[in-house]
């Protein structure tokens, strides 16, 4: 019930830096520095193999084990996360910018306009996004472009459905009314009026599109359609060490723990305490 | 309500259209030669490909101008007749029985899971926001999210398969056999479909109307059963609708993984041997799936939520 | 409805309600008797819901009463959740603010009421339902019961509501702002319906900030400033002689009692219209409606609600489209002077910016100086330090003296004040309004007040347009 | 309440699923696409639902299929093949002469191995059908155990003259057919030989080996086949099931473009060829170093495998003598060079057999250690027999199956042919060793061919047009609940009926 005393009442404690924000952003700050910094620092080559480190556990001589071909773990982890964490973050910027661009566009001009876009976005989500993916691949196999733009193509929409969605919501509102009365122009009302109500949805929407690309690069390597080897990729890692499954189970699980705690991050970091 | 039968129709018409040609155009326009993949996809990697290319080439008219060929693929679709399948040479509509059959099986069954597994779930993190029940689920879901689905499978197979012996790891036609494979796709499903539900739960649990139904002196259940359920229930089912699309494109690797001839692991073939009206019939059947769902989706949120709608 | 006892009092002592340690509401005392009803006056934000709440047993996490509630000799503060929650309904009901938000969107209304005797009175699905026909009938409802709140108009909701209480069958009944948003007429019959409740033998809490409410109900007033009742007495003597000064203001606030304007003859037109037709699909609003506002002139126009009454100064600021008819705005005069001021000021405002950011970039985007708006802040009662928190963490009030500043930073000359005071509590209504008044006076701008209120507009408008629906 | 019914139905479910009887459950990684002969006649004549003329038994030697003897004039031209007395199709129409004859007339037209037989023409006669052949070829009979010439009922055939059921002469008849992952067979009534010990099997295609280990373990199958070398050491372990491994004859071989300006010099191409780490790549992939590939054949291929050559083995120091020889100098980034063009190659390969792309990661790594540089690209398998037509191929990784017929003169004819073949050499020709090979074909007498094979494979061994990399073998699992079970190294028939179900 709304309660008309709601000013009585003290405000809520309205840090931007939540606890859970802070142990996101330092969650994060950890695997980007070891995503950066980490290739430089491990000076082992990830595609060297030495056959007699087949699927060493941790310890001395690999700190976290060596792959089924004796490849460093840690260099492959390190590599591997630069790589999909750049790929996976790249993805969703390609499909996050067009989506929220073509998503404030439609709210704000509907019209045919939107019609279009509607109409693309629907036959798109018709038509299976593996289709798109698997030949856009086959034009470039084993190459990075295709794969993610193939991922970016399938991932828009979400991006733009949601923001026409709440764009709009926003743009009914008589404050942007008030603020265009007061000569505010549409550059201004988009950036600093609708961006920021629909800033919390998105960020959420990127963070698990960011485990989603990775996930798909993964499930596109299972059908041996993802990046050529001996790329270290995070998701052709757990494709390739899955066989040793029963040998070696913490060596299948390395690469998935690294995505877990970027999930995980992007999740505190963008909690909405608030929602 | 007939306008909006009408819109879905005229979606499902431009699907099928859209998705006719552009299966056509782009698997044509891929490189390589099509008659080599579809002999090796036809008979197999030890084959001699090369000479069973010529035949292929032959029996199917590959000679021909693209555009010819296109105009007599469209022709056919416009007959609703899907042709045969270049590499199996069944009928489409025979495989696709098969096929979409296995994968909307697999598909129920995840739903039915999902359902059972991820709203009570998010219903009970919903009304204990912050408490333990919320951070679990929301950590298991963050874990789900970022297991591949076959790892995901892999660890139930070893678990219900082979610990404790309950269910099959793999095969085809009973409803045990699915039950591993749907528990993989539906915790993936129920992972996200728990905190929508959390999420449209608590809001509806903080709405004015509640707080009367509440204060009119409903006891709790009903309360729950009568209002927040079915409030709540309008952004999951449209949710839930939305990833069921994901789910029918998602299982081709929980398909290859426990065995089931399932379209998605179809379509895979189908496009890497460039079989032209299988990749046609498996994405229409997709295509036309998703017109169907949408219309599901629609109708079920128009008996939940009688508010006249935007546009 | 079989008969149940009636409740002889409802007694309330030393209050007192904390959020943590800090008691938001304190010393508050009263008692409701048969026949008696009380009430509550004050601003938004003087606790009076917060003392609704607590006697109802349903105040918000967190915040916890103290003191002595008792009804007819039970306490019920000491009671158990279980207990409380039993209660809500059969002994004590809740009629809602803003019924139209607290009725399911999703269910129809006679099931909305049926369930109340099925659930709470054991009753049968036929029967319940029967009952729930007669609870609806009473209050003129009965041939809506299939409808939804999304297609009953305002007061039907309010009536709905008042049905549910009904069904409840609870012999306490509070009222929480009652009449906010809606208009006169709506109000009085909503009033007229509590007072028949009061003859029923319901005991009767009303919460308002609307002192034509506790007028017409008459019984006892308490009035509350700061969480604190500051005031307790017989309706009549509250009315006629009150004893603290905000008792004082709040009773003068209410426009009959306003001293009449003193504005100079109005210059020439700076907005005018002939022949404005406006249809919203089926409906014609207006055909052939002329309208003129000249230079330091007033005009308001009043009608109840739904008759096109916004549409029109929207026309005038040509946020709408009419099908028919021209508007003419000054000549040689940028758009931007001609601005208005919202019926919702916390909605005016963009939610997560502080009041400080939206004027720094109004200020920049105009080029203009912080002095002067330092200046007007001060003519406006206006503390700098509001500026640094977020539209939802100041008060009505004092929201809508900043859009006064917002808008007045333009120099405008026509001003378009839409239902501008009607959330507002009398006391800060009355501000704003003279506020408006003074600027007029000093800068010539002609001001177009659409109100639902009519004492309002008559006394401080030049020209009052009726509008009919 | 919706719980409760979910419950309700799965309990029912559950007592329907339990009351069938038990079939042999056999699983496989063959999917069913396309029940044509050509196409998919492996599956029926290993699950002995349909025949062929001839077979072989598990030493390799041909024994009689749904032909009870055969004959050839002295010319070696005319061939006599007497059917079974009394076989039956399962529609219990008889198999005479006649349809088998037009069957092979047919499959000859076709693109299988057969149609490489120099056939003049094929004739019925009486019980009896007679081949006549252009020219000599001794290895008629092996051709004739091929699956793509499984002889199937009229009844077969569509109007179109599409197979349109599989209605064979086998112990086992077809129950149901779901292409592409299901197959229900039971004993045929029309089957005259012993008595099949179990009555019906239900074969199950999955593709994913980890998943097939599990069926396994898991006693859901009976009988599996094919498992990934990761899992044989494991399910070895299993009391409850019995692993049985066969040597086969596919060898996965570096198949080089030697018309290449980079593979020309045979020095490069053994170069690279002691540049491989056999023994680590079939220890840590394979998980047997047995299998490292020494030669073309492995030593189970009697007569083919010559143990006196010398052993293909790694040699680093030797590789880049050769290679320094033939003019390729250490660049400064690592890599070769020979006239400022850096030894830089696509080395192409297949995901069909899952074990090839990590094959080729590690073979580029180890050509990486002698500066040559390989790009891996795993495409589809037509991608190499096209780029060997187009000539723009420059390595391949293939696994190449020797026991298409069960001589392996059969496929070194087609492989290492002028001009070469999709899966043999390519921009290579020898003509010494297609005169080896067109004797060999002319020659009946086993001891007579000997010497002809050897001098075939030394001239392989040398000349490196195929590079050998691995052998490979077949890990079964059975579970000892069966019996009986036998191992067929050359995959033509899997003896399911002479399975039995274990006391």
């Amino acid at each position: 019930m709304t309660l008309a005393d709601a000013t009585l009442v003290p405000a809520a404690d309205r840090r931007w830096l939540t606890p859970s924000r802070a142990a996101g952003l330092v969650l994060l700050s950890l695997l980007a520095a070891f995503a950066l910094i980490g290739p430089l620092l491990v000076l082992v080559d990830p595609t060297e193999q030495d056959f007699a480190a087949s699927l060493a556990p941790p310890g001395a001589d690999y700190l976290l084990g060596a792959d089924h071909y004796g490849r460093s773990m840690l260099a492959r982890l390190a590599y591997g996360a630069r790589l999909s964490f750049g790929m996976a973050l790249l993805t969703v910027a390609t499909a996050a910018v067009p989506g929220i661009l073509f998503g404030l566009f439609a709210a704000w001009r509907g019209g045919w306009l939107e019609r279009v876009l509607e109409l693309i976005s629907t036959v798109l989500l018709a038509l299976p996004g593996l289709l798109l993916v698997l030949i856009l691949l086959a034009f470039a196999p084993g190459t990075f472009g295709p794969l993610y733009l193939g991922l970016a193509l399938t991932l828009w929409i979400e991006f733009y459905r949601v923001t026409k969605a709440t764009a709009a919501g926003v743009l009914k509102q008589p404050h942007i009314e008030a603020a265009r009365l007061l000569g505010f122009g549409t550059p201004y009302l988009l950036r600093s009026l609708v961006l920021p109500e629909i800033r919390p949805i998105l960020t959420t929407l990127a963070a698990f599109a960011m485990s989603t690309a990775i996930i798909a690069i993964s499930t596109l390597s299972a059908i041996s359609v993802g990046l050529r080897p001996p790329t270290p990729e995070l998701g052709a890692m757990i494709v390739e060490l899955l066989p040793y499954y029963a040998e070696a189970p913490l060596h299948v699980l390395m690469p998935g723990i690294l995505i877990f705690l970027l999930v995980l991050g992007l999740q505190l970091a963008t909690r909405n305490e608030s929602l | 309500m007939s306008r909006m039968i009408l819109a879905r129709l005229l979606q499902a018409g431009l699907v099928v259209l859209v998705v006719g040609v552009l299966c056509f155009v782009l698997v044509r326009a891929l490189p390589g030669d099509p008659a080599m993949r579809i002999a090796a996809g036809r008979y197999g990697p030890d084959a001699n490909i090369t000479e069973a290319a010529e035949l292929v080439r032959r029996e199917l008219g590959l000679n021909q101008p693209v555009l010819v060929q296109l105009g007599a693929s469209l022709g056919q679709l416009a007959k609703l007749d899907l042709g045969r399948s270049l590499v199996t040479g069944l009928p489409i509509t025979k495989e696709l029985r098969i096929q979409l059959g296995a994968t909307l099986w697999l598909s129920g069954a995840t739903l039915v899971l999902s359902l059972v597994l991820g709203p009570p779930l998010g219903l009970f993190a919903g009304l204990s926001r912050g408490g333990w029940v919320d951070r679990a689920s929301l950590g298991g879901a963050i874990i789900l999210r970022s297991l591949p689905p076959f790892v995901l499978g892999l660890l139930l197979i070893l678990f219900f398969a082979m610990l404790l012996g309950l269910f099959p790891p793999a095969g085809y036609g009973t409803w045990r056999d699915l039950a591993l494979p749907a528990l993989t796709l539906a915790l993936s499903l129920a992972a996200v479909s728990s905190r929508v539900t959390r999420d449209a739960v608590s809001a509806v649990a903080r709405t004015p109307y509640i707080a009367f139904a509440r204060l009119k002196g409903l006891p709790e259940p009903v309360v729950m059963r009568r209002h927040i359920l079915r409030n709540a229930a309008i952004p999951v089912v449209s949710y839930l609708a939305l990833q069921a699309i994901y789910l029918i494109e998602g299982v081709v690797v929980v398909e290859t993984l426990f065995g089931i001839p399932g379209i998605g692991h179809a379509l895979v073939h189908a496009v890497i041997a460039r079989d032209v009206p299988m990749v046609q019939g498996t994405a229409l059947a997709m295509g036309l799936l998703f017109v169907v769902v949408a219309a599901g989706v629609d109708l079920t949120c128009h008996w939940l939520d009688p508010r006249p709608k935007r546009i | 409805m079989n008969a149940p006892t009636r409740f002889q009092s409802l007694a309330v002592s030393g209050l007192e309600i904390r959020a943590g340690d800090k008691a938001i509401v304190r010393n508050v005392a009263f008692t409701l008797a048969q026949g008696m009803p009380v009430t509550l006056l004050g601003a938004s934000g003087s606790g009076k819901s917060l003392v609704a709440h607590a006697i109802m047993g349903s105040l918000p996490a967190g915040l916890c009463a103290r003191g002595e509630v008792t009804l007819d000799g039970t306490s019920l503060l000491a009671a158990s959740l279980a207990e409380t929650r039993a209660r809500w309904g059969r002994t004590i009901v809740i009629l809602p603010q803003e019924p139209w938000f607290a009725l399911d969107p999703t269910m129809r209304i006679g099931r909305q009421v049926s369930e109340v005797h099925h659930y709470l009175h054991g009753r049968g699905a036929i029967e319940a339902r029967s009952h729930a026909r007669s609870d609806l009938a009473e209050v003129g409802l009965d041939e809506r019961a299939q409808a939804y709140s999304h297609e009953l108009s305002g007061g039907m909701c309010q009536r709905a509501a008042i049905a549910i209480t009904h069904a409840a069958g609870a012999l306490l009944l509070i009222a929480d702002e009652p009449t906010k948003g809606l208009d006169a007429a709506l109000r009085d019959s909503v009033v007229k319906r509590l007072r028949m409740e009061v003859e029923q033998g319901r005991l009767l809490l009303t919460i308002t900030h609307d002192i034509a409410v506790a007028t017409a109900l008459g019984g006892m007033i308490g009035v509350m400033l700061d969480g604190e009742l500051v005031e307790f007495g017989p309706a009549a003597e509250i009315l006629d002689r009150p004893r603290h000064d905000y008792s004082r203001a709040l009773i003068a606030a209410d426009p009959s009692r306003w001293p009449a304007p003193q504005l100079p003859p109005a210059g020439e037109p700076v907005v005018s219209a002939t022949g404005l037709s406006k249809r919203f699909g089926e409906k014609a609003l207006f055909d052939g409606f002329d309208i003129s506002i000249g230079r330091g002139e007033i005009v308001a126009i009043v009608g109840p609600s739904g008759c096109g009454k916004t549409t029109i100064g929207n026309l005038l600021l040509g946020l709408v489209q009419s099908d028919r008819g021209r508007v003419e705005l000054k000549a040689g005069v940028s758009p931007l002077r001609f601005q208005k001021l919202y019926q919702d000021p916390p909605a005016a405002f963009a939610p997560r910016q502080t009041l400080r950011r939206g004027f720094n970039d109004l200020l920049k985007l105009h080029s203009l100086d912080w002095r002067t708006s330092e200046e007007l802040m001060a003519r406006l009662h206006l503390v700098p330090a509001l500026l640094d928190r977020r539209p939802d963490e100041v008060s009505g009030g004092e929201l809508q003296r900043f859009a006064i500043l917002r808008a007045l930073m333009l120099d405008p000359v026509f001003l378009f004040a839409d239902e501008a005071t009607s959330r507002l509590d009398p006391v800060s209504q009355k501000d704003v309004i003279w506020l408006l008044v003074e600027i007029v006076r000093e800068r010539g701008l002609g001001l177009l007040l659409v109100t639902h209120d009519t004492a309002l507009a008559q006394r401080v408008a030049a020209k009052v347009v009726r509008l009919e629906r | 309440m919706r719980r409760n019914w979910m419950i309700a139905a799965l309990i029912g479910l559950s007592t329907i699923g339990a009351a069938e009887a038990k079939p042999l459950k056999v699983v496989g990684p063959w999917e069913i696409a396309g029940i044509d002969p050509a196409q998919s006649g492996y599956l029926f004549s290993r699950m002995q639902v349909a025949e062929t003329l001839v077979s072989v038994d598990a030493s390799g030697k041909l024994v009689g299929g749904l032909a009870s003897s055969w004959s050839t004039e002295e010319d070696g031209l005319s061939w006599r093949f007497r059917l079974r007395d009394g076989a039956r199709f399962h529609d219990g129409s008889p198999v005479s002469a006649a349809i088998v004859a037009d069957t092979l007339r047919k499959v000859h037209a076709g693109t299988g191995v057969f149609s490489q037989v120099p056939v003049a023409a094929i004739e019925p006669e009486e019980n009896d059908v007679v081949i006549r052949l252009s020219k000599p070829f001794v290895a008629l009979p092996a051709y004739l155990v091929n699956f793509s010439t499984i002889v199937l009922a009229p009844s077969s055939f569509g109007a179109s003259g599409r197979v349109e059921r599989i209605v064979g002469s086998g112990p086992y008849r077809v129950k149901s057919l779901t292409p592409p992952l299901n197959m229900q067979l039971e004993v045929s009534p029309e089957w005259t030989g012993e008595k099949p010990g179990i009555a019906e099997v239900d074969y199950q295609a999955v593709g994913q080996g980890e998943t097939r280990a599990l069926m396994a373990e898991s006693g859901e199958a009976d009988l599996v086949f094919s498992m990934l070398p990761v899992s044989v050491e494991r399910l070895k372990r299993n009391a409850k099931l019995d692993v049985r491994i066969a040597t086969i004859p596919r060898t996965r071989l570096l198949k080089v473009n030697a018309a290449s300006p980079l593979f020309s010099d045979i020095r490069v191409r053994r170069a690279i060829s002691a540049a491989l780490d056999r023994e680590g790549i079939t220890k840590v992939i394979l998980r047997n170093s047995d299998l490292a590939a020494t030669q073309l054949f492995p030593k189970a291929l009697a007569g083919w495998h010559v143990p006196e050559l010398a052993p293909l083995k790694r040699d680093l120091t030797a590789a880049k003598v050769l290679l320094a020889d033939a003019g390729w100098t250490p660049g400064a980034d690592g890599i070769l060079q020979k006239d400022g063009k850096p030894f830089s190659f696509t080395l192409l390969t297949y995901a069909s057999w899952p074990e090839l792309p990590p094959i080729a990661t590690a073979i580029q790594a180890q050509l990486r250690q002698v500066g040559i540089d390989a790009k891996v690209s795993v495409g589809n398998s037509s991608e190499i027999p096209a780029r060997h037509k187009d000539g723009t191929l420059e390595m391949g990784l293939v696994s190449r199956l020797y026991s298409i017929v069960p001589d392996a003169i059969g496929v070194l004819r087609d492989d290492f042919r002028p001009g070469g073949s999709d899966w043999g050499a390519t921009g290579w020709a020898n003509d010494n060793l297609n005169g080896l090979i067109e004797s060999m074909a002319a020659t009946s007498d086993p001891a007579a061919r000997l010497p002809l094979q050897r001098r075939a494979m030394e001239i392989l061994q040398s000349e490196l047009p195929a590079i050998p990399v691995t052998w490979s073998e077949l890990a079964i699992v059975a579970n000892k609940r069966i019996s009986n079970v036998q191992v067929d190294p050359l995959e033509v028939n899997y003896g399911l009926a002479a399975v039995r179900w274990a006391q």
